[in-house]
């Protein structure tokens, strides 16, 4: 079969439903068999925003969203032209996002001036329609409550376009409602109602469309990265698990505590960021896996309680930040790389810390697991540093490959010699790594100070102890550094020698791996260095691949390319180009191709991106 | 195991104490040792938790798990090993700076979560360690001898704050009188929930204000210290769903807060049996009732059932 | 300079609000742009100040110096403006997430300076902003629609806690009756001291234990929520220099704001004239009592004294 | 005249007046026409621990410490052998750090074994000597009060070794007490018996002396860093301090708060350092020149309000970090150079705020003065770093030269336009820094968030006004680059061209400058690369420098080479040899010499530095 592509989007102001129903309709293509990549983009707002989410649905796994929509399917007016309650506004609305002989589906009681000729106008009277609905099942007097499904309609009304069967869709709605019969019955028929009403008007001849299905003998599973993370998190044992809510973090943190029933788990909503770190920092000490999960400005709040982990040699906790738009506040709810920087010295003072930042799904699981390992193991806090964009996307992943992963590993634990007094909590070994006690243990007990100590853990300010013991703590990272294997640092995507090496790290992967192989077709050789492990930096590793490239490309998703500043620190070679996209949305693929391009073209050693979508 | 009875000596360590002479902290540290001992919890289920300061030491003074952790985060941290780990016995002290001042927010919001842990707060006037600067209990236009000017911002009242935040027991006591404290942090290391006892101390070194004599020569010569229940004041509430008998016991208690100079009470303020952050733990996962969740077998999770949910 | 009198408009902005339809914020938006044309006070010469929630918003709904600064950091931003140019009338608003738990620590602190700004906390129950997570005064038991269990934590009781943090003036208001509330904002901008009004705001996307509906419909079917005025409650100290009435008329606050359910009070629960902290800094140097310290000349000053005394 | 050094020393518990007994001894110095570096080591302890207090008395300013001491006077039994109450100890005591010839003073009632024979060991009954001053003036009565007073007769019993007359400290003495004359009398008598003392039994050919003094026409003055930086910042028209007591930094704040009756002035205790900072941006956005003091554990608790400070574009705060020990609470009362990097970056996403690194107390005064036009010219927070050691050691100082100092530049303001609404606090200009206007202007009003913002200052999370704003920060940034003088950025002292390039900031410039001189006297050509603003960083200037340097040595008082670190992000250029000190002292003359020494010979990469002298 020819390879094929489509994205769908859907847009209306917030708290309208967008979600489940864009989050309905990709279910619709995985069952179907296709595969989907798909996010939402969303003001810091509870109601009444744009809002506007895009399913890329495709016979592949892609893995960045496109620019393109195929289908544009408006709840409001909106998401057609943008917007005017704004003095300051570049936002124009989705028609001028549509393809040439795409479709735009919109609620036809709203005043439309079609502005384009080259596209599909598809009014559809959600209001009459649900009317419909609900009348035949006598449910009238329900209108207000059942309101929410003129969007089932106004979805499926796309699906007609698209030539795809209304099965799927009502297959997902029985699902959903599963627990509520009547409503998933009324959705079915909003379903077939949208369907026949679209498919009757405007369906012939539209050129895009979703190809025969043939679903898999397996359904995959189509999942976030805040999910990927949370159940790598409980399976490697996650004791504890604090926060205080912010975006995008909450998602996971939601999640987990949606699990304390099913497994042993204790999730704390904290008073705020310093009571989650230090409550987590505490329970790590008590002897359990403990994570905390937050984005920059709860972080912010943070750095106190990472230093006083690393100073207290605690095994964890495992920090996870999904970084939003900065600084300060910043932009809530989209997307920016921008924490990198303040998560390699986010305290006072030279301590150790492990940072990690996966760039997409196996790479979550992989490194949310991992971390907990490496924080018992070299007692120290781990963070997992990931963003907006892979924690909100999903993406369709067949297997996450759990038992692939390497057992949990605890660390080395004290035993007791039966001395009253014998036991050395912070005793001076030949790789800085103390065996452990854990409170409750007889013969165990031990003292610990955010004061440099000795290795009682007391108060020591002695000249020579101080030495040892930040020699010591240092040494933990270098250990790190030496037994963490290289598939875990980094990455070469493609070939060894390549005219063209883009760096980067993070989600940015996606995208960038989505050009590869867009330039591969037009000839340039490309290769693609991904940085996976930021601290203990693999500096010699990184120079080796950058000492060989022939021009380099730093791609990140802020505006200073702080992943470029880390390897210049640390081995002293700059990139000939740099791609910063500040936009606070993730690079979409021809945002990408076009900026390199015109390095290509050009070769401005520093580029802003954006296509400046909205 | 430990089976022949525990004495306060078990509960010393040989640590070199830095304290100054004559530091009201030494009682604190006593009744501290003689509570556990009283109570002959081991050592090594016992954690000490502390903020950073003079009473911050603490911990290393007592032979017991110890953590010394941030300026004003002790709560947090002792929260957090308490919620992994309940069967220890946690204690969280540190100073009046530490716990009213940075640690305020804490301070607050561990009153309305009562887990069951024992906060204890060195109560000086002053943030003893960074030199005599005042305290946010010492009341405005007190000036000790370090200070430059007479306060312009008043003190808290801890009692009445604790009895808002919903602490279920709430005492204050006299570092000078170790063995009345020590029979108060015994009661509050019993009492299941949040306990909250603020520790009146003299800090010969900066508070000039409320020295040893000034607390122990009221104006008709004798102390002006004295106990609750030497005036028939109970704080217990006897029947705990009766929300009129809470409120009452509750006001009185802020009310009975109130009084200071010539009289100053210590003792049980107010106490109330109520359902434990580990009781709500518990009513949502009953297997957290019975074992720390420590103990329980994460290692072997089986997550199928999750990633089966997600296709 | 202004001579037209000002009204309800003049505090208006033109900036699209996007609070849910039926918001109690509307309520005390309202409120406070009436409190202001009441009090006269011009635009220009106010600055509203918030924290970070839906509430939050509110500086750009308010023709005013507006700064929607950081969440829980409110009251030590709006603090500092007020210190710079105590000519500057000071609000500071902000959620009650915002306020009694990740602000709590300087909720407790201000109470204790006094200075002379109104902090208005908008309380829902609820973390608006975030998605609906119980808030620090939502008690335990309570569930909302977005929680996934009850809440195990019990919720703080703000006028107790406002009580023993020493604020001067400390009220209750009800969103959804913006006349009355006005007057409330109004007395608590004219106390000079740190005032406090506690703002019961229904979140109808959110809170749907404590909505119109449930305030406005108690068991017999009248308003839950009635005025302190009306049963002859007044909260204001008579005579400031009476330690005893003081005690009295606080305990008896506390008393009244456990009083919740059938009947909820609203008003002015305390008041008390009392230095501020400007008064303290103006006794240290009586320029500042007469002029802001931003509008005194210090770009002339002459330091040649201090380095003599090194010499 | 020769040169000429002598290190005095005085050790003891803390709390016994060590502090008052030293800088008594310098200010008489100081009178007597000497020139002093003095500093002193304690715990973080208010009574007990050992503490030590060294002053340097030369001819001529030196720039460091020296670890040689000619005189001990010693107040306890710990200061003469070191201690035994801690298992872990390498401290020896103040007698091996004796030179050849040196003396020690102590108290004659110790049981002392004379442990070396090439020194001069002189008991003095502190005691008895007091009871007979105090017996003379018939004070016996008063023995309590007045014992502190042994420790003048101990320290006048060391001036007699060193053939300084008496008179210099008798007349600090009055000067000391001139509010309570009896004690002035009493303490003058101390002098005259502890000199009488020593003179009559120890004094004779003793090998060092103070030279006969020529006291200078203007006495200079005697003052630490904190001093320094306090009276800039007075000068500067500090409006609004805030603080919470920490050290090394309440030192400045109660120097400040002690102002408060005779400038105008107000200085706030707060409840934490997050108020601190809050309060110091309020007041900023209020029109105030604003500052808050603190060191690492404090600034960890500032980092969302430097975010905040920066995305509000306020004329401030200036935040000074007096480091001290880290990590965590580290060693509160010691030197580091440990929080370069986390100042660098310390909040989550890109913002633009100035980092400047003064390395003597003249540029403590320059810098401190000049970060508060910066902050109103470019509207962004400004951090200074300085350290423990610079802020508390004493040195003499002929002039600060405040008439030197630039002009107060409070930056653009603007102006009403007489329309309601047409005053955009957030304008985009070409320089990117928009005309402020101070609350309580009439047609002013302003909007500000934390939020991403439209030039009014409300919400926007527009793309394209997202770009502008956060080009408009950023640029801000590139200007103050542009403006802010190259002398001001760095500095290179010595040879254009030399063997040796040592690369340094901050106070660690003292030991660098001085070793210079002794490396000349053997031949070694080296000079001195200091780096002083560190954000924006002078990346060209800096390699211009380095590129030229044959062999290249890091000198840091910190145990990663933070320094070094960051020239690398900037430049790409690594450095030869990294000395670095994190025993938690500063730098001593001699350690550093001999560290360079070792370079010249074994040319080790990484050398951790110190003769652990306790
Ligand atoms: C974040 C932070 N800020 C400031 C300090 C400095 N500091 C150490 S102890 C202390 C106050 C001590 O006062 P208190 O809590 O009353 O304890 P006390 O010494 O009186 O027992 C302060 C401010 C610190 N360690 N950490
Ligand atoms: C440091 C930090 N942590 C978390 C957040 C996320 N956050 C934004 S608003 C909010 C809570 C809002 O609740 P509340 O203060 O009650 O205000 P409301 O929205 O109910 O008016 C939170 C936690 C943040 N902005 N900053
Ligand atoms: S300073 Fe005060 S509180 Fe601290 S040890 Fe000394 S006497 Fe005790
Ligand atoms: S979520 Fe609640 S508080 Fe926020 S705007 Fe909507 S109704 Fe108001
Ligand atoms: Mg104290
Ligand atoms: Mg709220």
């Amino acid at each position: 079969m020819e390879p094929w592509d489509v994205t769908w989007l859907i847009g209306g102001p917030q708290g309208s439903g967008i979600n489940a129903s864009a989050e309905a309709f990709a279910r619709a293509c995985v069952r179907a068999g296709h595969r989907i990549h798909a996010n939402i983009e969303y003001h810091s707002n509870i109601m009444g925003e744009h809002s506007y989410y895009r399913v890329r649905v495709s016979d592949r796994d892609r893995t960045a969203l496109s620019e393109k929509a195929h289908v544009v399917v408006a709840l409001d007016d909106e998401s057609l032209f943008g917007d005017s309650h704004t003095p300051y506004t570049s936002w124009k609305g989705h028609v001028p996002q549509i393809v040439p002989g795409g479709a735009v589906v919109y609620d036809a009681s709203l005043k439309v001036e079609p502005s384009r000729g080259d596209i599909r106008w598809c009014p559809v009277p959600y209001h009459q329609l649900l009317a419909q609905v609900l009348r035949e099942a006598n449910r009238e007097s329900d209108a207000l409550r059942f309101r929410v499904m003129e969007n089932t309609i106004a979805v499926a009304a796309s699906l007609a376009l698209l030539e795809m069967s209304p099965e799927w869709l009502m297959a997902v709605m029985r699902d959903e409602f599963r627990r509520r019969p009547d409503a998933a019955e009324l959705n079915v028929r909003a379903v077939a109602v949208g369907f026949e009403y679209a498919k009757e008007r405007f369906a012939d001849h539209f050129p895009f469309r979703l190809p025969a299905p043939t679903p898999p003998e397996r359904r995959p599973m189509m999942l976030r990265g805040i999910q990927a993370a949370a159940i790598a998190k409980l399976k490697a044992g996650l004791h504890v698990q604090t926060y205080y809510p912010i975006s995008p973090a909450t998602d996971e943190n939601v999640y987990l505590e949606s699990q304390q029933g099913h497994y042993d788990l204790v999730v704390v909503q904290t008073e705020d960021e310093i009571s989650a770190i230090n409550m987590a920092v505490g329970a790590a000490h008590a002897g359990a896996r403990a994570s905390t999960s937050t984005s920059g400005p709860g972080f912010a709040l943070m750095v106190e309680g990472i230093g006083f982990a690393a100073m207290t040699e605690a095994p964890g906790p495992v920090v996870f930040i999904w970084q939003r738009g900065g600084p300060s506040t910043g932009l809530p709810t989209r997307q920016e790389q921008g924490d990198l920087l303040f998560a390699l010295h986010p305290a006072q003072g030279d301590f150790p810390h492990i940072v990690v930042a996966p760039g997409d799904t196996s790479e979550i699981v992989e490194d949310s697991y991992e971390s907990f390992n490496w924080a018992d193991r070299y007692q120290m806090p781990v963070i997992v540093l990931v963003d907006k964009a892979m924690g909100s996307t999903y993406v369709t992943a067949d297997d996450l490959h759990l038992d692939r992963l390497p057992p949990i590993d605890r660390g080395v634990y004290a035993q007791a010699n039966g001395r009253r007094d014998g036991y050395e909590r912070y005793a001076l070994t030949e790789t800085g790594i103390s065996p452990r006690s854990v409170p409750g243990q007889e013969g165990l007990i031990f003292w610990s100070t955010t004061d440099e100590h000795d290795p009682k853990g007391h108060i020591s300010e002695d000249a020579l102890n101080r030495l040892q013991m930040v020699d010591k703590r240092m040494g933990k990272l270098a250990l790190a550094a030496k037994e963490i294997p290289a598939s875990r640092k980094l990455r070469l995507y493609g070939p060894d020698e390549a005219d063209l090496t883009l760096v980067g790290w993070g989600s940015t992967k996606g995208a960038v791996l989505a050009v590869l192989e867009t330039l591969a077709a037009e000839g340039v050789t490309a290769n693609f260095l991904q940085v996976r492990l930021m601290r203990p930096f693999p500096a010699a590793e990184v120079a080796a691949v950058l000492k060989r490239a022939k021009r380099t490309v730093l791609v990140e998703n802020n505006a200073t390319g702080q992943l470029g500043q880390l390897i210049g620190a640390h081995s002293g070679i700059g990139m000939d180009h740099r791609l910063l996209k500040y936009d606070g949305r993730p690079f979409l693929e021809e945002e990408l191709i076009d900026a390199l391009h015109e390095v290509l073209r050009a070769g401005a050693p520093v580029q802003s991106v954006s296509h400046l979508l909205g | 195991m430990t089976t022949v009875s525990l004495t306060v000596r078990d509960y010393k360590t040989d640590v070199h104490n830095n304290w100054c002479p004559g530091c009201g902290d030494f009682g604190i540290l006593s009744a501290i040792q003689m509570a556990l001992a009283s109570l002959q919890i081991p050592p090594h289920k016992t954690a000490v938790f502390s903020g950073i300061g003079c009473s911050g030491k603490t911990p290393h003074y007592v032979n017991a798990y110890g953590f010394h952790t941030l300026h004003g985060r002790v709560l947090p941290t002792a929260t957090g090993a308490k919620l992994a780990d309940p069967d220890l016995t946690v204690l969280a002290v540190g100073g009046d700076g530490d716990g009213y001042g940075i640690g305020a927010g804490y301070f607050v919001n561990a009153g309305r979560r009562n887990v069951d842990i024992t906060y204890v707060v060195f109560d000086n006037g002053v943030y003893g360690l960074t030199k005599g600067q005042g305290s946010p209990t010492l009341r405005k236009g007190m000036r000790t001898k370090s200070m430059p000017a007479p306060a312009i911002q008043d003190g808290i009242n801890p009692i009445a704050l604790a009895v808002g935040c919903g602490y279920t027991f709430i005492a204050r006591g006299y570092a000078l009188d170790p063995k009345h404290l020590s029979g108060l942090l015994a009661e509050a290391i019993k009492h299941p929930g949040s306990s909250f006892v603020d520790v009146l101390q003299t800090c010969p070194t900066y508070n000039d204000q409320y020295t040893k004599e000034w607390y122990s020569t009221g104006p008709e010569g004798h102390s002006r210290v004295y106990r609750l229940e030497e005036i028939g004041y109970d704080g217990v509430v006897q029947d705990p769903s009766d929300e009129g008998e809470i409120i009452a016991r509750k006001t009185r208690a802020v009310a009975k807060s109130y009084e200071w100079g010539d009289r100053i009470p210590v003792g049980v303020f107010y106490q109330v049996e109520a359902p434990t952050y580990e009781d709500g733990m518990a009513a949502v996962n009953p297997r957290l009732g019975s074992t720390p969740v420590v103990d329980l077998d994460v290692e072997h999770r089986d997550v199928t059932p999750l990633l089966e949910a997600l296709r």
